[in-house]
């Protein structure tokens, strides 16, 4: 086999391709490139005012754009030293909740499952297995549906603002939806139990793993930056750490640390980090299924992710039950130059932004580093060790591997600016 | 166009990406309630987020997400309309250039420094422009998002050989319909409501913020009053100009109004620098 | 007398809260009539409604395609020998009429009606009568052609003036010959014709100058498109008819043909319910406005 | 009966003639013939040279132009007492500007128009009654133009952007 | 306290506050909603209330053009707000009304032997809702006024909407006497307040520390009785009276309604409709807040198939750029004609179509006009460019 070539890299968010290289059986250059156009957000943040930059950041991103408007409130919150009332935080992670659900309902059932089941798609999944990916949809609509309780609508939400909320959501609807967490949560540990049987590709890596680390909870919006390599950094210091490159081959910068190295974020880092924080119900899911951490195998955040699905539902619930909004739903600001950072873990991984603002409120600077972009690096190299796998099967089946690999990252590939083509060339 | 099939086969429907979010994409996927009938009506012959499944076109019915803004997308966007009957331009990006389309107003150049440290990996065209500037389209469906019912309704409507049904008003029935109260006249926040096209069911008046025009400008409205009446409440500088200048930036209607906007708020009389905030 | 299906008393016979709920119809015969064109003989399927549905000619039903909407459409039979049928002759032009397109025998759509005045041919007994129509004018006026010709003493000189835009578009073209046996003198005029073509050349307002009027005896009836309605009225009054002799038939945006939604307002008129048919003479201070 | 008679005859019952004096009636009459036309008798072309202008006694005249691709169009039909060739009268257009053709069988009244400009030169009286004639008939044809222009029956281009 | 028998319609009597929390009570046990003010985003609405407790208590509003602002009073009084963000037709006249499905059952149609095609019939459902029955609490005299106005369109001899009428039949009005005028009120020019003359079931003037309640109905009357009420002095009584004759005195503004119709609908030419048609957004809020306004659009909602539709109505506006659309074109293309057929309407060919004016006087268009275009004020320029 000379080259594998993935034209269009299907079932990813943004588009992408993939190239690998061999010589003698061995690659020599693997390129995820990335197509996506690039789209100068930081650019034009510049200038505006800060309660338009949730708004605006949401749009890098119409899978997770909750993770753009939480990491960007949270920075700019810090740049002005507002600090928002648990109630503020509590409806946040609510958000967060839906955004997990949807999300990771959206990956698991009707993105990387078919792969794992032989199918080019949930539709073709439908057709065989009608049952499962009605489900899947129930599960994924019931987070949907919390977005839209809070912010109007699942793509885009209205509501989230620096200092909390515009207007504290009705209860009632969100109340409303506690029959359908109740069936999600059963339906997500089912998830957990039928994620594990699974037939995976073997491929075991040594990863570090780079999640936000919070001692009292599951970290999503709050914490320090923790490695697996033992580096604890609060989300000031991130870039100190980790940095930036820009590639030639790609629109989507890529992520090291400050010492060359690749890592990783995701389900697979954030479980791996911060399991002794799920709630009852997610505990029980690993320790029911006897899954072992951390997963090493990237195929495998599937399980991961259907782990975080137990987490999100049983949140939601607690959430929701204890939902009785008083008070004011934000802060009044005071507006002051200044900068801050912040972070949040969108369900690919972690996110950071950091602003400068004037005393007026407008962005003078901005800065975002969104999961993919970290996990790029990440990619390449997986896909390398993956190599002498798949140099041996048939071009379709070693396209299909390599592909599957990728989209087991979840790549949002609008996010780190995105369609993949994979090509595997022999250079003889 | 009529897709009544004339055999029993079903319209081949193709959804493709340029520069965008994939919100509007995942706003289809997003019809968890309607997807499966939606994928026994109509043969998803191309639509990567969702499926591997390529089948070769042509197709009757071609979804285009996103704005142009690299050459090839120029290009490809020509192979498109090619390749679809009846092509449909969905979301805001596609009909009006989208968020990304605020390049248009100063140097991509200087953004793409900004951004990245070797601009000169990229390849980018200078503005973002919307689908129909591109190629003729057959419908245009508004909204940053897309509001998926109104998607729905569009593949309905062509399946039925009907018109579609959007929303003909402005924002503002829909507040009123919803019994939502004019942010405007209670609190003085300024709101493009009156302006923008329905179809979101007038979200952000309902969680007590003014309208951001992510809907695009309205076939019939009268902008130059808006301004007029707004930009005096702008509570932070060049707040109506700003609103006027996001999501839709690039639709004509909007583009002169944010110049006049911007024009008022260099006038000082009216200029109040950031005293209020939200 | 008109009784109508959706009235008081039928809301009190047990259409409680059913506004706009309309009595399905089948289609029994359909005829293609010219180019775009096409009628459809209905008949409603339940037997009750059937028999207590009546109408005079000029009034219109809110024809119903489910899905697709409601359209205002005359009634253009005769309406004592259409063996109970309700014919309604449409142009599929916009949403609603294109998916009549759609139908066929047996098929059923909705109707609400009678609605709206009639043309009045108890008025203008004894008169001459002209009836001057355009294009899908004429199916309105059919109904009131048949009256007239089934009481053709009780009327003096009768003349219909009739243009469409070329030859295959004239309607019920077979139909003339009776016509002009029965005594209705029929003037056919075309916009343009072909090399084929041995009848009129020219426009419908036109036709006046073919025949002399006694001005204080002439009713005028006219139904079409609103410029040619414009040039008849202006060749009527000329010619010293009263404004009170001619009948104008309007078309607006009717949508519940009850008076309650809207649309069709032109003044102080709901065109649904005060019109279609309307004297000149009420219509004089708002015929014409621009953009009223 | 002489054919100046015959023709004097038939002009009396024009209603517009009827405020001509005798004398002028006769007038008018010696420069005229009757014609009878047959269906498809062409009377002139499109491009012809002008020389008579027709009154229509009975039968019908259709005026046509050709389109290419579209052959000859009938645009305009006289009938009783209307005019045709009436371009020959004006001071400017020299040439027919379209054709004229017997629909149907019947009569004209056919005036040598070099013959009739002579008259009216010299007699203003039936001059300023024959020309205001002409404005009529330049008016409503006009008012035909007008109205087939607006094509009152045209589908309308559909400006409606939404329901 | 003053005996049952003594109590006839037209009857007043001093309630204690408290006890109008138990007619509240005693009309939802009876089946009735009760809905009243509310407050909700800086803004008075009616909605659903249970008791006094949901009322707002010590507000006023301020309302000029294009801003509505609430004020505390200080004072404990549950009516001082005057008339509301929207206006009552909510519950008469629904924005959003669901009328009926249909459901398409094709069948084959058999011609020699074979399948010849199919044909489409339909399963219709009338929508079977059941029909709300409101109690009003609140209605001020114009409100009222805009009520009996919407009753002449809706329920006339000729055809009545039922959906309107079983709402309205069922309706329990417990208004209230308007003692606070705002600036943008004109209801003494219109003659509809701000005292209530009839038509309500129970009519309140609220006083500091109690209820002044004339029994207006049978069903007012039975619901009074059942409560612990006191004869009124005769100085509570002077004193509620000055209160109403002090308000007609505090009108805002004022329009002049001699021959309106004439006035308005003889110039449609006139120069001002081009200068307010500068100023005017189309954005429909008038025609939205209006307690008169009636236009509706039905539509069909169907599925992606065409197999089931839905029918339903909803508010639409002649400000609406379709509006007026006939296959071909718009009658009213413009902002100018819209403004025009608006204010013609309302204040002229309405008196032609249902022998009343349409506008009650009570200032919503003016105050919920986000550019704040007056129509009072437009009136008066029309009559003054007609006296030029």
């Amino acid at each position: 086999m000379n080259t594998i070539e993935v034209p269009a890299l299907a079932r990813v968010e943004g588009e992408g391709g993939l190239y690998i290289g061999l010589k003698d059986g061995k690659a020599v250059e693997i390129r995820l490139d990335i197509y996506e156009p690039p789209r100068f957000f930081e650019g034009f943040l510049v200038g505006r005012y800060l309660q338009e930059v949730p708004d605006i950041t949401a749009r890098i991103c119409g899978i997770c754009p909750v993770a753009y408007q939480m990491s960007s409130v949270a920075a700019l919150e810090k740049a002005l030293e507002a600090e928002i009332s648990p109630q503020v935080y509590a409806l946040r992670r609510l958000m967060y909740c839906g955004e997990y659900i949807e999300s990771h309902a959206l990956h698991v059932y009707l993105l990387q499952a078919p792969d794992l089941l032989g199918q080019p798609s949930a539709l073709d999944l439908a057709a065989i297995a009608p049952q499962v990916v009605k489900d899947a949809l129930r599960m994924k609509k019931i987070g949907n549906a919390i977005l839209k309780g809070i912010g109007g609508r699942s793509v885009h939400p209205v509501n989230a603002c620096v200092g909390g909320f515009y207007r504290w959501p009705e209860a009632a609807p969100l109340k409303a939806l506690l029959p359908e967490l109740e069936w999600g949560l059963e339906a997500a540990q089912a998830t957990v139990k039928w994620a594990v049987t699974l037939p995976y590709p073997e491929l075991e890596l040594d990863y570090e793993f780079v999640a936000l680390h919070h001692p009292q909870e599951y970290a999503v919006m709050n914490g320090e930056v923790w490695s697996s390599k033992g580096s604890q950094l609060s989300v000031s210091e991130f870039e100190t750490r980790y940095l930036e490159e820009h590639v030639k081959h790609s629109n989507a910068l890529h992520g090291y640390t400050k010492d060359g190295g690749h890592y990783l974020v995701g389900p697979l880092a954030r479980l791996a980090l911060n399991h002794a924080q799920l709630l009852p119900a997610a505990q029980k899911a690993l320790a029911d299924n006897q899954i072992k951490l951390p997963i090493t195998n990237p195929y495998k955040s599937l399980i991961a992710r259907a782990v975080e699905l137990v987490q999100a539902y049983e949140e939601a619930i607690q959430i929701v039950k204890a939902y009785a909004p008083n008070g004011p739903a934000h802060l009044e600001l005071k507006l002051k130059a200044g900068e801050g950072s912040g972070a949040s873990e969108a369900p690919r991984g972690l996110l950071y932004h950091r602003y400068k603002i004037d005393a007026q409120g407008l962005v003078q600077f901005a800065k975002i580093v969104p999961p993919t972009a970290q996990n790029l690096p990440r990619i390449e190299q997986d896909l390398l060790a993956l190599v002498p796998q798949i140099v041996a099967m048939p071009q379709e089946q070693a396209t299909l591997t390599a592909e599957h690999l990728v989209r087991s990252y979840d790549p949002c590939i609008s996010c780190a600016t995105h369609f993949l083509k994979l090509k595997i060339e022999n250079r003889e | 166009m009529t897709l009544t099939p004339k055999t029993q086969q079903k319209p081949k429907v193709a959804v493709y990406k340029f520069s965008s979010c994939d919100g509007c994409q995942l706003s289809l996927l997003n019809l968890e309630d309607e997807l499966l009938d939606l994928a026994a009506a109509v043969d998803i012959s191309y639509f990567l987020e969702a499926t591997r499944t390529v089948k070769p076109g042509p197709y009757d019915v071609g979804i285009v997400e996103g704005s142009i803004t690299t050459p090839h997308e120029a290009e490809r966007i020509k192979e498109v309309r090619q390749q679809c009957k009846f092509l449909i331009a969905l979301g805001t990006c596609a009909t009006a250039g989208g968020i990304q389309a605020l390049r248009n107003f100063a140097s991509a150049g200087e953004y793409a420094k900004t951004v990245y440290a070797h601009p000169e990996y990229l390849e980018y065209l200078e503005t973002s422009t919307s689908i129909p500037e591109n190629v003729p389209v057959d419908l245009v469906i508004w909204g940053c998002p897309v509001n998926k019912n109104m998607a729905l309704e569009a593949i309905a409507a062509l399946l039925q050989n009907r018109r579609p049904r959007f929303p003909p008003s402005p924002v503002c029935l829909e507040c009123k319909r919803n019994g939502t109260i004019c942010v405007v006249v209670s609190q003085g926040i300024p709101c493009l409501g009156p302006v923008v096209h329905g179809g979101c069911g007038a979200l952000c008046p309902a969680s007590g913020r003014g309208c951001y025009g992510c809907f695009g400008p309205s076939s019939v409205a009268n902008f130059n009053a808006l301004v007029q009446g707004m930009q005096p409440r702008d509570r932070y500088p060049n707040e109506t100009a700003t609103l006027l200048r996001s999501f839709s930036s690039a639709a004509p209607a909007f583009k002169t109004a944010a110049e006049l906007a911007y024009k008022l708020g260099a006038n000082p009389a009216s200029a109040h620098g950031g005293k209020e905030t939200l | 007398m008109t009784t109508t299906l959706i009235d008081t008393a039928s809301h009190q016979a047990g259409f409680e809260n059913k506004l706009l709920m309309p009595a399905w119809a089948e289609v029994v015969k359909i005829t293609p009539e010219a180019e775009g064109v096409t009628t459809f003989a209905l008949r409603f399927t339940d037997p009750e409604v059937q028999k207590r549905y009546r109408w005079e000619p000029g009034q219109f039903n809110m024809l119903y395609v489910p899905g697709y909407g409601e359209a205002a459409i005359s009634m253009s039979s005769d309406v004592s020998s259409s063996n109970g049928l309700v014919i309604h002759t449409i142009r599929q032009a916009a949403s609603v009429t294109k998916a009549t397109n759609r139908l066929r025998p047996g098929d059923v759509v909705g109707l609400r009606g009678p609605f709206g005045s009639s043309w009045p041919l108890e008025a203008i007994r004894g008169m001459d009568v002209v009836i001057a129509c355009g294009g899908i004018g004429l199916p309105p006026l059919r109904g009131a052609l048949y009256a007239i010709m089934r009481e053709r003493e009780k009327y003096g000189k009768v003349t219909l003036l009739y243009g469409a835009r070329t030859p295959k578009d004239l309607m019920y073209p077979d139909e003339y010959e009776t016509w002009n046996k029965a005594g209705i003198e029929v003037q056919a005029t075309v916009d343009r014709g072909d090399e084929t073509w041995t009848g009129r050349v020219g426009v419908v307002p036109m036709l006046f100058y073919h025949f002399r009027v006694d001005p204080h005896k002439t009713a005028v009836l006219t139904c079409g498109p609103e410029i040619m309605m414009r040039f008849v009225i202006y060749e009527a009054l000329a010619r010293r008819i009263p404004a009170s002799q001619i009948y104008v038939s309007l078309e607006r945006n009717m949508r519940c043909g009850q008076g309650f939604c809207g649309h069709c307002q032109m003044g102080p008129y709901f065109i649904c319910k005060d019109g279609p048919v309307f004297p000149f003479n009420r219509l004089g201070p708002f015929f014409n406005v621009e953009e009223y | 009966m002489n054919p100046i008679d015959e023709v004097t005859q038939e002009l009396q019952k024009i209603p517009w003639f009827q405020e001509l004096k005798p004398e002028h009636l006769r007038q008018f009459a010696e420069i005229s013939f009757l014609r009878h036309y047959k269906a498809g008798e062409v009377f002139f072309h499109e491009g012809d040279k002008q020389d008579y202008f027709y009154i229509v006694l009975s039968g019908r005249v259709a005026l046509d132009l050709f389109i290419p691709h579209r052959g000859k169009i009938r645009f305009y039909t006289c009938e009783q007492w209307d005019n045709f060739g009436w371009s020959s009268v004006t001071p400017v257009v020299r040439t027919r500007t379209a054709g004229a053709v017997g629909v149907v069988d019947g009569i004209v009244i056919a005036t040598d128009t070099d013959k009739l400009q002579a008259l009216c030169d010299r007699d203003h009286d039936i001059g300023y009654l024959f020309m205001r004639r002409m404005v009529n008939v330049i008016a409503s044809r006009l008012l035909v133009t007008r109205l087939q222009l607006l094509d009152m029956f045209a589908e309308p281009t559909e400006t409606k952007t939404d329901e | 306290m003053m005996n049952e028998k003594n109590l006839t319609i037209g009857s007043t009597v001093a309630l204690p506050k408290a006890e109008l929390d138990h007619l509240l009570a005693d009309l939802r046990s009876n089946g009735y909603q009760t809905v009243g003010p509310r407050l909700q985003d800086e803004c008075i609405v009616y909605k659903e209330i249970e008791s006094l407790q949901d009322l707002p208590r010590g507000l006023l509003s301020e309302q000029k053009p294009a801003s509505y602002r609430l004020i505390q009073t200080g004072q404990d009084r549950y009516f001082d707000f005057i008339p509301a963000g929207q206006s009552w037709k909510q519950f008469l006249f629904p924005p959003r009304q669901h009328l009926f499905s249909a459901q398409k059952n094709s069948s084959e149609v058999h011609a020699e032997g074979h399948t010849a095609g199919r044909n489409t019939k339909w399963q219709i459902k009338a929508d079977d809702a059941p029909t709300p029955r409101y109690a009003l609490v609140g209605v001020r005299a114009c409100e009222l006024a805009a009520i009996a106005v919407q009753d002449r369109v809706f329920m006339r001899s000729d055809f009545t909407d039922p959906i309107y009428r079983a709402r309205r039949e069922g309706l329990f009005i417990l208004a209230v006497n308007c003692l606070h005028p705002n600036a943008t009120c004109f209801c003494v020019s219109m003659g509809t307040g701000p005292r209530h003359k009839a038509g309500f079931d129970l009519c309140l003037t609220e006083m500091d520390d109690l209820f002044l309640v004339e029994a207006g109905s049978e069903l007012g009357l039975s619901l009074l009785a059942r409560r612990t009420y006191e004869l009124p002095s005769a100085f509570v009584q002077t004193a509620a009276n000055r209160a109403t004759e002090l308000a007609a005195g505090k009108m805002g503004r004022s329009l002049d309604t001699s021959d309106l119709p004439g006035v308005l609908t003889g110039h449609l030419d006139a120069e001002r409709w081009n200068q307010v048609a500068k100023r005017c957004l189309s954005c429909a809020n008038c025609t939205q807040v209006c307690p008169t306004c009636f236009c509706w659009e039905a539509f069909d909602k169907t599925d992606v198939l065409g197999n089931k539709t839905s029918r339903e109505r909803v508010w639409d506006s002649c400000f609406n750029p379709n509006f007026s659309y006939v296959f071909g074109g718009n009658t009213r293309p413009n902002i100018r004609s819209r403004y025009r057929q608006w204010l013609t309407h309302k204040l002229g060919a309405w008196k032609g179509q249902f022998d009343v004016l349409g506008c009650v006087g009570c200032g919503r268009c003016i105050t919920w006009c986000p550019v704040g275009i007056d129509l009072t004020e437009e009136v008066a320029a029309i009559r003054q460019e007609v006296k030029a």
